[in-house]
């Protein structure tokens, strides 16, 4: 690649202090997209993947212990503007996001069109009225009735007020957009009409994405590149086909093999115990109390992020007896 | 959060451990007064004048002369012993006698002498009462016989029992007299009984100042007092002899203008501003827990039906309903608790009737039914626990506010006169003006008494703020 | 749905209760018999009137005292005497609500009209001045300190404020009032002691406008101080609540500037739950008026309170009572007025 | 096999208040019927709104319904007293969805476990058939779990504890709302796995609700897809997934994510809008306004359930008679709507 990448993240750490102890939430994680790309991180909960977005739009909450790493946009180091320049030249204008949970990111008491238009009222020298223009184009784009402008949130449905976070993300005309878990709170057809959306939306507008799920076959529906999350850490990050078809991380192929399967007889697998305890994480690989192939160097050593194939790393000693 | 984890976020705060220790010695004073005090200390101690006379009027704290230059008089009570006896014609002599060390500028502030408890079988006994001053001059302030038989009375004749015999000397005309001409005799100075009144006992414990007639210089030394009891029979008795030569201060907190013991009444204050606080709040806090739940869990008509009458109910100013029922119905302190409890409950329904809504939306409720517990069960065995650490939070928050409300009472004059409370003795302090006269120790103590135990209440809630607030537990 | 109907229904909440408060009074004024005290003492009054009248035109005195006893039957069946009190309680309520209480017993007007109705009149304007004043100081100073809190919340600041606040709610006003007066009226001399106006009040306007306000500013202090600390820490919790939610991340997500993140996603968001507490601070501010009143001498309502109490005069008490609920209940309306406006979602569907 | 639990026609209205003095119906199942067989499993299937959380209360007779008949084991409970149900509900337990809210923080997994037995007043062994309960739902060792409480617990296992109340009494019915909804998508099969050997030791009857079409295939004999307060589609879990005859079941299954690379190539062909609300249903067939195939007359008439083929039954006016080689095509044979 001659260009720089839309977004790349270099060992982006962060970790939360708690009444326990100090919590690595998110572990030193770099990943990039090229633009026009999608990425899709997955992960089960507590595997870091909303703090890492959180971090990325620098919106962290308040008992934040630490937080370090490099975040290049287009070329440009983020990393070292203050909080004023980054609010002023970076948030909402190139990286934009669409929350999880519809329900809570929309302010009550405010009328939804004036929430979607209020960053390009902030940022740029845009008339009222030509904001809204736009505002409503946006919400025809995602499909809601133009008179949803003037609607207050607790008047619209669940799935409604998701499209307007979607139109309110996309007001700015941002090159990227982060989606955090995007339709987990919706019902699987509403979820099936919003993922075809963005389809359609990433086409159009050439937009670089970021999608965050906890579904990795949700995440196969945009991605063209999958990263999965264990305990803070990426596991396994690759083309869509390779992780999905052909596996590396055996936490990646049993979380595919959790999936249940219409119209086929084999039946889904689980993964045994549970998720590490962020505040005391075991020794070695931070999978092997629950990974099938654990050997001895798993307990002792922790795996670094090993190449599996082009452009296809996972984080397991397994890769390294592969030929 | 259960109730156990919520004592342990209290006590993990500064504030808390604070009221805590506020907390422990409210009680701890409260069950002092409990054990040492009469019950009846209201209308038999303190509303009793008697009680109080031989006590100085408003007369501050003794430490307080510390901090002035004035003099400072000591409040002195003689209490006569055994009598020395000496045979004299038809009768018996009983002498007392008691010494008194003046080394001040200031002579007392007044003089009694108290007699109680005679027995008499003919003759009635004469008491005198005498100073020896210290450059040997004598002075016989008073003489009195003892009430003889009436008619139809048979011996032995029983006298000042129930009340004793008093005699305020300062102002009694006859000590005025003697003192009046011993002046006139000793020193030449010629000064009239009406000239002299109020100045009784620096005439005594003095000297004339010569140029400047009317002044006396005190005259340091010991004075003795002897009391003479003339009786006709070997077996008549006095029981008690006293007297009393007041000082300029009194006791650990002052006396008020009736003469009583400030700090007496202070203790007493302690386990009363407890017991009306805590029955209140515990009281007030049960009904509307209890009729939160019932509403919030039972729904339909019962919900409707607690709700609109909690929401009319709540919305009744209390002060004002307060004042004008204990003006109606009479001052009484349980009263006024029942209806700081019929007041109380509304605020606290509304809430728990939010939060058991809450908690059916939760699968708890649903769960357990379908296990087929009974309402009781369910109402007074999971959602009662599930709330009871906010409950037992807002009990604390409410109960200052019983106390504050009962102090305020108290002050505009609608206090239970049978049972003396901090603000009632505030009330007097600033019904009769002691606080333009600058008499700080009837009118701070107990404010501050009051403050400091609301404030131990608000310190304990506020140490309980992530109970009532949950969503500031991450905060920190 | 419509603004109009939910405010309906808070103003019928409200009258509920005004009709509460009424029905209490009369109920217990009949049970214990004080009305019926009441109303022959304006039986008696009313007859000292008519005989004045007769004896200029009856001379024989027994017919004077027939014609006075008819008058008197008379009088008694007009106000319902001779039934019991629960059947003239419609009848009392409806004086209690005209205030047409009688005349007072020993206290007087300003002119020297011994009726209930200008007694309490009269006193009320000075009230609702000192209520209204210090509320609006409170409320301000509160908002303003809270809010600042919340933006520091855990700093040395934050946690001295809130012992502060805790001292604050554990003030009574009565005697945080005798405290300043010991200290600014008699130890420092500052400001005076209580009244209205100094003696005698100076002349002109202005000069007696800055006198009344010197005055009332003892009063005042008092009774901001009492209710300043507990409204402090009301805002400041609601703000940090609202800071909480997450529409205020997305706020910032969106790239706001902070002052405008705090104006519109804080405490626009946070003002109906602001507003809710206000509201149930005013029963407390009430009360602190008519103790900080009675200590400051200050000639209002307050004041009346407690001179009624202390020549027990039940006319003026009764008065007193439902004027302070309609005080309170015209204000939570004008509350509940601006929270309903202020918040969309409160709505009856 | 005998039939356990029949629910019969039932309808279950709510009064919802609008405005001040006006309330509007909400009729959340509108004339639902279900049988199951002892011993077996059906999955109730819908999305939110449809109904099935409702059908789940009124089984287990925590709602009782408007209209209908709910019997258990041949018995008339429709109408039966608190009382009276308390002998149905030591036979019948439910488990819930929200493993977070459904157990009291304040009581330790050993009171928990031991309350169906406390409330029903067995006293014989309750420590052994707690722990066994324990032991069953693989919380092990039981007197250390027992003695844990609940927030030390990961999702996955406080609901295990939820399981193991369920079926300390031995349960004939279990009625399974979204049991696994709100764990981790690794654990999920576990869990069903767990009530699947449980039932095959038990021969207990589950009743699975569900929102996820994926998993009532792998654990479920039989099927009924509801939508908004109707049940639209029923039969073996095979045959319906299979063959899905009802547009919105074909609309169901098309909307489920697989994971395959090519999903980002293609868009999937969804119906239109959200399901509306229950308190405005619209006429005739409910899902007309969202069905690709609807017709003239799918606004004006109520289809009624018929069987089309074998043991499998739809409600739509698809399908007029009965016909074996019945099948839905991919694409609508008429315009997109009306």
């Amino acid at each position: 690649m001659t260009s720089s990448p839309m977004l790349r993240v270099s060992d982006l750490r962060l970790s939360y202090s708690t009444a326990k102890g100090d919590l690595p939430a998110v572990d030193g994680v770099s990943f990039s997209i090229q633009a026009g790309e999608a990425l899709g991180l997955v992960g089960e909960s507590g595997a870091g993947k909303s703090s890492l977005a959180l971090a990325l739009m620098r919106v962290l909450p308040r008992n934040v212990a630490h937080h370090s790493g490099v975040v290049e946009l287009e070329g440009v180091d983020c990393t070292g503007m203050d909080d004023e320049t980054f609010r002023r030249q970076i948030r909402w204008s190139k990286m934009a996001m669409v929350f999880q949970g519809a329900m809570e990111s929309l302010n009550p008491v405010v009328r939804v069109g004036e929430q979607v238009i209020e960053p390009m009222l902030v940022q740029g020298h845009v008339a009222k009225k030509e904001a809204a223009r736009e505002a409503r184009r946006l919400l025809e784009v995602v499909r809601l009735p133009a008179e949803a402008y003037d609607r207050y949130p607790h008047e619209l449905s669940g799935g409604m007020k998701q499209r307007v976070l979607i139109a309110m993300a996309l007001i700015l005309k941002p090159r990227l957009l982060i989606l955090d878990e995007p339709t987990s709170a919706l019902d699987v057809t509403v979820q099936a009409q919003i993922m075809d959306q963005l389809k359609d939306l990433k086409k159009e507008m050439d937009l670089t994405i970021l999608f965050i799920t906890h579904d990795i076959a949700l995440a196969s529906d945009v991605c063209d590149t999958i990263g999965v999350m264990y305990a803070g850490k990426i596991a396994e990050l690759g083309p869509a086909e390779r992780v999905l078809r052909s596996p590396s991380h055996p936490y990646t192929r049993l979380l595919l093999a959790s999936v249940p399967r219409l119209h086929q007889e084999e039946q889904p697998g689980f993964i045994p115990g549970s998720p590490p305890d962020m505040v005391s994480l075991p020794l070695g690989c931070r999978f092997h109390p629950r990974c099938p192939f654990v050997f001895q160097r798993c307990i002792a050593e922790e795996p670094s992020l090993l190449a599996a194939g082009q452009n296809h790393q996972a984080r397991c000693w397994l890769v390294e007896q592969r030929p | 959060m259960n109730l156990r984890d919520s004592v342990q976020v209290m006590l993990s705060s500064a504030s808390g451990r604070l009221g805590m220790v506020f907390l422990a010695t409210l009680v701890l004073v409260s069950a002092y007064v409990l054990v040492r005090f009469p019950m009846d200390f209201g209308p038999r101690r303190w509303n009793n004048p008697a009680q109080w006379v031989d006590n100085p009027k408003a007369a501050p704290p003794v430490w307080w002369s510390a901090f002035r230059r004035d003099a400072f008089v000591p409040h002195v009570v003689l209490t006569g012993g055994e009598p020395s006896s000496g045979q004299i014609v038809g009768g018996q002599e009983r002498l007392y006698t008691f010494a008194y060390d003046h080394g001040r500028r200031l002579p007392p502030t007044f003089m009694a002498f108290v007699l109680s408890d005679v027995r008499f079988f003919d003759r009635p006994p004469v008491v005198s009462v005498e100073v020896v001053r210290p450059d040997g001059r004598s002075v016989t302030l008073l003489q009195i016989v003892v009430r003889g038989p009436r008619l139809g009375e048979s011996p032995p004749y029983l006298r000042y029992q129930e009340a004793p015999f008093r005699v305020n000397l300062s102002e009694n005309q006859e000590s005025v007299d003697a003192v009046s001409s011993m002046v006139r005799r000793d020193f030449g100075v010629a000064l009239t009984p009406a000239q002299l009144q109020g100045k009784l006992e620096e005439a005594l414990f003095g000297i004339p100042e010569e140029g400047s007639p009317g002044e006396f210089q005190s005259l340091n030394g010991t004075y003795q007092f002897n009391v003479r009891a003339l009786v006709g029979n070997a077996s008549d008795t006095l029981g008690g002899v006293k007297l009393i030569l007041g000082g300029t201060a009194y006791g650990a907190m002052g006396t008020d203008a009736l003469g009583r013991d400030l700090a007496l009444g202070l203790l007493f204050g302690f386990p009363v501003a407890l017991a009306i606080g805590v029955s209140t709040s515990l009281l007030a806090t049960a009904i509307g827990t209890f009729l939160g739940i019932v509403s919030g869990f039972m729904g339909g008509k019962t919900d409707i039906l607690i709700q609109r009458l909690s929401d009319v109910w709540s919305n009744i100013p209390l002060l004002p309903i307060l004042i004008f029922l204990i003006f109606i119905l009479g001052q009484k302190l349980w009263l006024v608790v029942v209806i700081m409890i019929l007041f109380g409950w509304p605020g606290l329904t509304i809430v728990v009737r939010s939060m058991v809504l809450q908690i059916r939306t939760g699968q708890l409720v649903e769960a357990t039914q379908a296990l087929g517990a009974s309402r009781m069960r369910i109402m007074f065995r999971h959602i009662l626990f599930q709330i009871a650490p906010f409950v037992f939070a807002q009990m604390i928050f409410f109960t200052p506010a019983a106390i504050l409300a009962e102090a305020g009472l108290s002050f505009l004059g609608l206090g239970d006169p049978s049972i003396p409370t901090w603000g009632q003795i505030l009330e007097s302090g600033f019904r009769t003006g002691a606080v333009y006269v600058g008499y700080w120790w009837w009118v701070l103590p107990p404010g501050l008494l009051i403050v400091a135990t609301a404030m131990t209440f608000a310190l304990v809630t506020l140490s309980l703020e992530p109970v009532l607030n949950p969503r500031l537990r991450t905060m920190r | 749905m419509s603004l109009a109907l939910t405010l309906a229904v808070r103003g019928v909440t409200l009258l509920g209760v005004l009709l509460l408060v009424l029905v209490l009074v009369v109920v217990a004024l009949g049970a214990t018999g004080f009305s019926d005290r009441m109303l022959t003492a304006i039986v008696s009054e009313d007859l000292r009137g008519i005989r004045e009248g007769l004896a200029r035109t009856i001379r024989d005195p027994d017919q004077l005292e027939a014609t006075l006893r008819a008058r008197r039957g008379e009088l008694e069946r007009f106000y319902g005497l001779d039934r019991p009190w629960y059947t003239r309680l419609p009848n009392t309520v409806l004086r209690v609500i005209t205030l047409d209480l009688g005349e007072a017993r020993n206290l007087r007007s300003f002119k020297g009209s011994p009726k209930v109705t200008s007694i309490v009149l009269e006193r009320l304007p000075y009230t609702v001045l000192l209520l209204t004043t210090s509320s609006i100081i409170t409320a301000v100073v509160g908002l303003v300190v809270g809010v600042k809190l919340a933006t520091r919340v855990g700093s040395r600041l934050d946690r001295s404020v809130s012992y502060l606040s805790a001292i604050s709610y554990a003030l009574p006003a009565w005697w945080t009032g005798i405290l300043l007066i010991l200290l600014l009226a008699f130890e420092l001399r500052w400001l005076p002691s209580g009244g209205l106006y100094s003696s005698p009040p100076p002349q002109g306007g202005v000069l007696r406008f800055l006198d009344l306000l010197r005055h009332a500013l003892l009063p005042v202090i008092t009774l901001v101080l009492v209710s300043l600390g507990a409204w402090i820490y009301t805002v400041r919790t609601m703000v940090l609540n609202t800071a909480q939610e997450f529409f205020v991340t997305v706020a910032r997500a969106k790239g706001l500037p902070e002052g405008r993140v705090m104006r519109r996603y804080i405490l626009r968001v946070a003002a109906p739950p602001i507003v809710t507490n206000l509201v149930l601070g005013l029963a407390g501010s009430l009360g602190g008026a008519i103790l900080t009143e009675t200590v400051f001498n200050w000639p209002g309502m307050g004041r009346l309170y407690y001179d009624a109490i202390l020549t027990a005069d039940e006319g003026v008490i009764v008065a007193l009572t439902f004027m302070f609920t309609l005080i309170y209940v015209v204000a939570r309306f004008a509350l509940e007025v601006i929270y309903v406006v202020l918040d969309p979602r409160i709505r009856y569907t | 096999m005998s039939l356990l639990l029949a629910a019969e026609d039932v309808v279950v209205e709510f009064q919802a208040r609008k405005g001040l003095l006006g309330s509007v119906r909400v009729r959340a199942l509108d004339g639902a019927s279900i049988q199951l067989e002892k011993g077996e499993t059906l999955a109730i299937v819908g999305e939110s709104g449809s109904g099935k959380t409702t059908l789940a209360r009124v089984c287990l007779r925590l709602q009782e319904p408007t209209r209908g008949k709910v019997s258990f084991d041949g018995q008339d409970i429709t109408h039966w007293t608190a009382r009276r149900l308390q002998q149905f509900r030591r036979r019948a337990q439910g488990i819930f969805q929200d493993p977070f809210s459904s157990l009291d923080t304040n009581m330790t997994v050993g009171q928990i476990v031991e309350e169906p037995l406390v409330i029903h007043g067995l006293r014989d062994g309750r420590q052994d058939k707690v722990y066994k309960a324990l032991e069953d739902v693989k919380l092990t060792p039981p007197d250390e779990m027992a003695a844990k409480f609940p927030h030390m617990l990961s999702g996955g296992q406080r609901q295990r504890v939820a399981i193991a109340r369920a079926l300390v009494l031995q349960p004939e019915l279990v009625v399974a709302d979204e049991p696994v909804s709100m764990v981790d998508a690794s654990s999920r099969a576990e869990i069903l796995y767990l009530l699947r050997e449980l039932q095959e030791r038990h021969g207990t009857a589950f009743l699975y609700i569900t929102h996820d079409i994926a998993t009532a295939y792998h654990f479920s004999q039989r099927i009924a897809v509801m939508y908004l307060g109707r049940i639209v589609e029923t039969g073996g879990t095979r045959e319906v997934i299979g063959n899905p005859l009802h547009p919105y079941t074909q609309a169901l299954l098309k909307a489920v994510p697989e994971p395959d690379p090519d999903n980002r190539l293609r868009r999937r062909a969804v119906v239109d809008g959200e399901p509306p609300s229950p308190a405005h249903p619209p006429s005739g067939c409910h899902f007309h306004p969202r069905c690709p195939y609807a017709f003239e007359r799918c606004p004006v008439a109520d289809p009624q359930l018929q069987e089309v083929r074998p043991g499998h039954r739809v409600a739509c006016h698809l399908w007029p008679g009965a016909d074996a080689a019945a099948r839905l095509p991919e694409k609508p044979q008429t315009g997109q709507a009306l």
